[in-house]
């Protein structure tokens, strides 16, 4: 049977059924303007509606979480009463359409998520993927995204301390880009986006609104359809000042104790902002769309209600504390309008000056849109990928020409190029900035620190959904164990094709649940994260690509590793053990030009002694250099470590291993450390006691990377030249 | 020949700059200024030859190079005859 | 001794200049809020690095009609010290309190990095504490920092000892190889005539901590320090 | 009224922009652009009056903020009458 109104219902984007839900929760047939806002409430990106059910699946407890998901960021104790908000988010749509405002836009509404939760942002993060860059519209994507994220957070004046990018050619209609921001607060100092106490003022500060950004929506209304259709494509633009300005307006405001409840206008502006800070307090609001600050004519109370028009909080401030709200954004220069009340009713009341143009329970916008379970189904070609035949691939003797070639692959070559754009240092607090496995950053007044990483091991999830999201998970632990920090949490961004076909949904639910498997033996909770569905163009979808974004504590910035050799005659050790894998990696990748083999294993307990080992050995200061295993594998780390260092190193690894998976297989849980010759025999101890297995491949010194296996040379090379290649590599490329 | 190409955010489009600038104007004095927006002018010299086929060229680099069509207008003129 | 750092719509190396100052070399600084008018009870003014008014037309264009700078420009004239570091120095330049101007980076980018640069005059109040031809390993960080001025402006500067910082090699060598930015002869910081002024693109307040990569900036912000007391001695003998 | 402020980087002064631009011109194959120079274009409109008081202050205008006039030259029109 067909609903009345079902028509209109498909416009914007809704099922029959959904329909029939919405008539049942208003208790009548919705009006044009409300359907437009079940429209964006309920669509996939505000409604989580077919990612939730599995997200279930996540931990996302643990002594130290302070903010699970569900708010605007999550948040982790890490002591002497502080803690770390933080949260990742994917503007890949807008990037692909226009690059620097879509980059520029996606670092503000993340940067908004943080202050808003009353934080200082003191750091951002990003992960980035595109096609080919031998492709000109590659190339332009990625410059004009690292110059919009270099633009938008340099001007914020939050340095932007580590990142990652790859490529493959799924990415070629669908770039990804994901910011990351992470915030320091005191405990007693959290906001919560919850609009509580009858009367209480709401109070729309920042940016005037106009009819930006509001692509993604449809309309109920066939006239207001033609309207807004000219502006469809209105591309948000950024404004850093305006929110550099809104930042310190809002933290100055938090300063007082006028602020009941915030929230950050991001996607569907006003319409999730106020009923979602309704839903949380259990309370309604009744607002004016006539008291809105616009800047343009004509708009209708639909286009205001939904416009994403940068720059713009929502404050619930205590009654009679208007004038002083007030005060503080005229200081700023910035618009404060009371735009409504709280009420009692739970209902998400909107008038256009003395009209009420549309009434709907405001938990059931937020909250209520029914859940999606879509088929997943492994697909056909699974099979296909796995299937690779190693004893096929040339053995040759060449492998210090492999070595270099490797280097010199977008994918694992220096990303200098990228954060030589971006301010790492502003606010004096980096103490490992980009270019490590680990960004480092003290925590102002004490002696702690915490270090933050961002890892999407894409390659290996196309392959094994769920191993590869596991990697992801052990790889970003690894990398801050690397730099001294015990992990503490992380947040996500799952980014997919279209879930509607199974055999996406198929990869997304593996990826899923490799990812709580990965959190709950490594044990760190997940705190907050973002799904991005529908990274497809025509009939391709990009490569499954979950990205774990991670904060981990060091205890004392005493004790702190880089990845580069810093000493001469340091022993170098291996941590973990080599195996004959080579599946997924980018030798194979490069030698064959497809991803494919089975993935290597992952033993997440062997995994977790590794972490421990080393960052035992780091606190007990025994460790000079860590630098874990990924890209291109023990060879690649190897170089890495001399290029970083700018030294050289004699080693010999363990035989009994084909050459080529032993240099570049990318089996995990492996990290090459250096320590002083007399400080060996603590960290063999140590392993021993342990349990992990241990190898020591050579001294550091000279200016050739030489590694021997068997006595027989298989890698020689001058460390500038290796240098040569992987520095090189991004500034030709872009260069064109 | 000398030629001009004259590349705007296009309307609808917000520009930031040009609400910095209006309102740095109005700080200064100048109350009635409304509506800034700021551009950038592309001057440059071309092989001297037929106005038609250097109109088509300057087109050609503005779509592909000198402007953002995404979010800039642009508009192109030949601004002498001479070298 | 007081210190003023100025906070203008869009400054954000302020809590830098505060921290090295303040933190590092315990001395007494207050933020000066751009609408401020009085410079009274200050010894030396820091124009911090940022993006004052998020650097829309020029950096520092906007910045330059703040009331603060107003109040800025009678101290300069009076003799009083002004350090502007990074867009505190566009706007220095762009207050015309220092000749020149800095236009886009020679490659179009945003450049964070460490760099040598060499002092050239030591024998300056933002200097003193160097040597001619000591490399300094200073941190930049900025998208404008292409330093131009005509040939015959130059020149005079250049007799004058106006020049004070340029990059160089690490081991003191000023080549084009070696010029991030494109700065006329590689100029990273400069004077004005009567000493009391300058402006550098390299940021020494990033450059005051060990943990934090080095102290190679403490000899520029220590050198405002050592002119400060001298000049506080000097005024209590008379 | 409507007003154009054209805003260039003056003869003898580096213009990076411009050399980037025409390098890019000459990699795409436009191999006869030369001297490509890039500047501002500043688009504003004033309230109804005189022409001449309306220039004057565009000039003002120019001189005091839109223009840095060291290292830029500056331009001003009218570019139309009615509003
Ligand atoms: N987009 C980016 N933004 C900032 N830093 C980046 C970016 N991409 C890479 N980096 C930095 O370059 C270094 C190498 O990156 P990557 O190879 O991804 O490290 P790892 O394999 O240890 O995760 C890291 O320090 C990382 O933070
Ligand atoms: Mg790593």
């Amino acid at each position: 049977m067909k609903l009345p109104g079902a028509e209109r219902t498909a416009r914007v984007g809704l099922t029959d059924a959904e329909y029939a839900r919405i008539v049942e929760l208003v208790g009548r047939e919705p009006g044009d303007l409300e359907l437009d806002l079940f429209g964006v409430m309920w669509s996939e990106h505000c409604s989580y509606k077919t990612s939730r059910p599995l997200l279930r699946l996540f931990p996302t407890t643990g002594a130290a979480v302070l903010q699970g998901p569900g708010e605007n960021a999550g948040i982790v104790d890490i002591g002497d009463g502080l803690a770390v908000v933080m949260k990742v988010e994917s503007h890949n749509h807008p990037s692909a359409v226009e690059p620097y405002q879509g980059a520029a836009t996606g670092s503000g509404g993340i940067i908004r998520d943080i202050f808003t939760m009353g934080a200082r942002p003191v750091a951002m993060l990003d992960s980035l993927r595109f096609g080919d860059l031998g492709e000109a519209r590659q190339r332009s994507l990625f410059r004009g995204v690292v110059k919009g994220i270099g633009d938008y957070d340099n001007c914020m004046g939050i340095p932007t301390v580590a990142g990652e990018v790859g490529f493959d050619d799924s990415y070629t209609g669908n770039c990804l880009v994901n910011a990351m921001c992470v915030g320091i607060i005191r405990h007693t100092d959290i906001k919560r986006g919850a609009a509580t106490g009858v009367g209480n003022p709401v109070i729309l500060v920042g940016a005037t609104t106009g009819r930006d950004g509001m692509g993604g929506a449809s309309f109920a209304s066939v006239d207001l359809t033609a309207a807004s259709q000219e502006r469809k494509s209105a591309v948000q633009v950024g404004d850093p000042f305006l929110e550099k300005l809104l930042l310190e307006a809002c933290l100055e405001l938090f300063r007082t104790d006028a602020v009941v409840g915030i929230q950050d206008l991001g996607a569907a502006g006003l319409t999730s902002a106020s009923c979602e800070t309704a839903a949380r307090g259990g309370m309604g609001i009744d607002l004016d769309v006539a008291l809105v600050p616009r800047r343009e004519d004509g708009m209708v109370p639909a286009e205001v209600m939904i416009s994403e028009s940068q720059e713009r909080m929502l404050v619930i401030a205590h009654q009679g504390r208007e004038e002083e709200v007030q005060c503080i954004f005229d200081k700023w220069g910035l618009n404060a309008a009371v735009i409504g009340r709280v009420t009692d009713d739970g209902m998400l009341t909107i008038r256009n000056g003395d009209v009420v143009v549309g009434q709907v329970p405001a938990k059931a916008l937020a909250e209520q849109a029914p859940l999606r379970h879509p088929e997943a189904v492994r697909p056909a070609w699974q099979d296909d990928l796995l299937d690779l035949d190693v004893t096929r691939l040339q053995q040759q003797d060449d492998w210090t020409g492999t070595l270099t070639a490797l280097l010199g692959t977008p994918t694992i070559a220096s990303k200098e190029w990228v954060y030589r754009q971006y301010d790492s240092v502003v606010r004096t607090n980096t103490v490992i900035g980009p270019g490590s496995d680990a960004a480092v950053l003290r925590v102002d007044g004490t002696d702690h620190g915490i270090a933050l990483t961002i890892d999407g091991p894409g390659r290996m999830c196309l392959l094994d959904p769920a191993t590869g999201a596991a990697m992801a998970v052990a790889e970003a632990a690894r990398n801050l164990v690397c730099s001294g920090a015990k992990p503490l949490a992380l947040t996500d961004c799952l980014n997919f094709g279209n879930p509607e076909k199974p055999e996406v949904f198929w990869q997304f639910s593996q990826a899923v649940v490799g990812m709580s498997e990965a959190c709950r033996k490594l044990r760190i909770p997940v705190i907050g994260g973002n799904v991005s569905f529908y990274n497809e163009t025509g009939a391709s979808a990009i490569v499954p690509t979950p990205v774990v974004g991670m904060v981990g504590v060091v205890e004392d910035l005493a004790h702190i590793c880089r990845q580069g050799f810093g000493e001469p005659d340091s022993v170098v050790v291996l941590l973990g053990a080599n195996t004959d894998e080579l599946g997924g990696s980018e030798y194979v990748r490069v030698a064959t030009g497809r991803r494919a083999g089975r993935v290597p294993l992952l033993d997440l307990e062997r995994e977790k002694e590794v972490q421990e080992l080393c960052l035992t050995g780091i606190r007990r200061g025994l460790i000079r250099s860590a630098h874990d295993v990924s890209d291109g594998g023990l060879s690649v780390t190897l170089a890495e470590s001399c290029i970083s260092g700018q030294m050289g190193a004699d080693l010999s690894l363990p035989a009994g291993i084909r050459p080529d998976a032993l240099l570049f297989g990318e089996a995990p849980s492996r990290i090459v450390v250096t320590v002083g010759a007399g400080d060996l025999q603590a960290l063999v101890d140590a392993a021993v006691e342990m349990g992990v297995p241990l190898a020591v491949l050579g001294t550091t010194g000279g200016t050739l990377l030489n590694i021997d296996v068997s006595g027989k040379s298989l890698v020689r090379a001058p460390v500038v030249d290796l240098a040569a290649a992987w520095s090189g590599s991004l500034p030709q490329v872009m260069s064109v | 020949m000398k030629a001009r190409v004259l590349i705007s955010p296009k309307k609808g489009i917000a520009d930031p700059q040009g609400t910095a600038v209006e309102q740095a104007l109005h700080t200064l004095g100048f109350a009635g200024v409304r509506a800034v927006r700021v551009g950038k002018v592309i001057d440059l010299e071309l092989p001297e030859g037929d106005h038609t086929a250097a109109l088509a060229a300057l087109t050609c680099m503005s779509e592909q190079l000198l402007a953002n069509t995404v979010v800039e207008a642009y508009s192109c003129t030949i601004l002498d005859e001479g070298a | 001794m007081r210190f003023a750092v100025a906070v203008f719509p869009g400054s954000n190396c302020d809590v830098d200049a505060y921290r090295a100052l303040h933190d590092v070399l315990g001395r007494d600084v207050e933020y000066l809020w751009y609408r401020e008018t009085d410079l009274s009870g200050f010894d030396g003014v820091i124009l911090p690095g940022g993006f004052s008014y998020g650097d829309y037309l020029r950096p520092g264009a906007i910045a330059r009609f703040a009331p603060l700078m107003e109040a800025v420009v009678r101290f300069a004239g009076r003799g009083g010290m002004v350090l502007g570091i990074c867009n505190g120095f566009q706007l220095l330049t762009e207050a015309g309190l220092l000749p020149g101007a800095l236009l886009r980076n020679r490659d179009l980018t945003f450049l964070c990095d460490t760099v040598p640069v060499r002092v050239e005059n030591a024998d300056t109040a933002f200097t003193r504490c160097c040597q001619n031809g000591q490399v300094l390993r200073l941190p930049i960080a900025h998208g404008d920092g292409n330093y131009a001025v005509d040939a015959a402006t130059l020149a005079v500067m250049e007799q004058r000892g106006q020049v004070i910082l340029r990059y160089c090699a690490p081991d003191g060598t000023v080549d084009e190889q070696h010029n991030p930015n494109g700065s006329v002869a590689n100029i990273a910081g400069i004077i004005n005539g009567q000493g009391n002024v300058a402006g550098m693109m390299p940021h020494p307040e990033r450059a005051a901590e060990e943990l934090l990569g080095g102290t190679n900036g403490l000899f520029i912000l220590q050198s405002m320090v050592q002119e400060l007391e001298r000049r506080q001695h000097e005024a209590s003998r008379c």
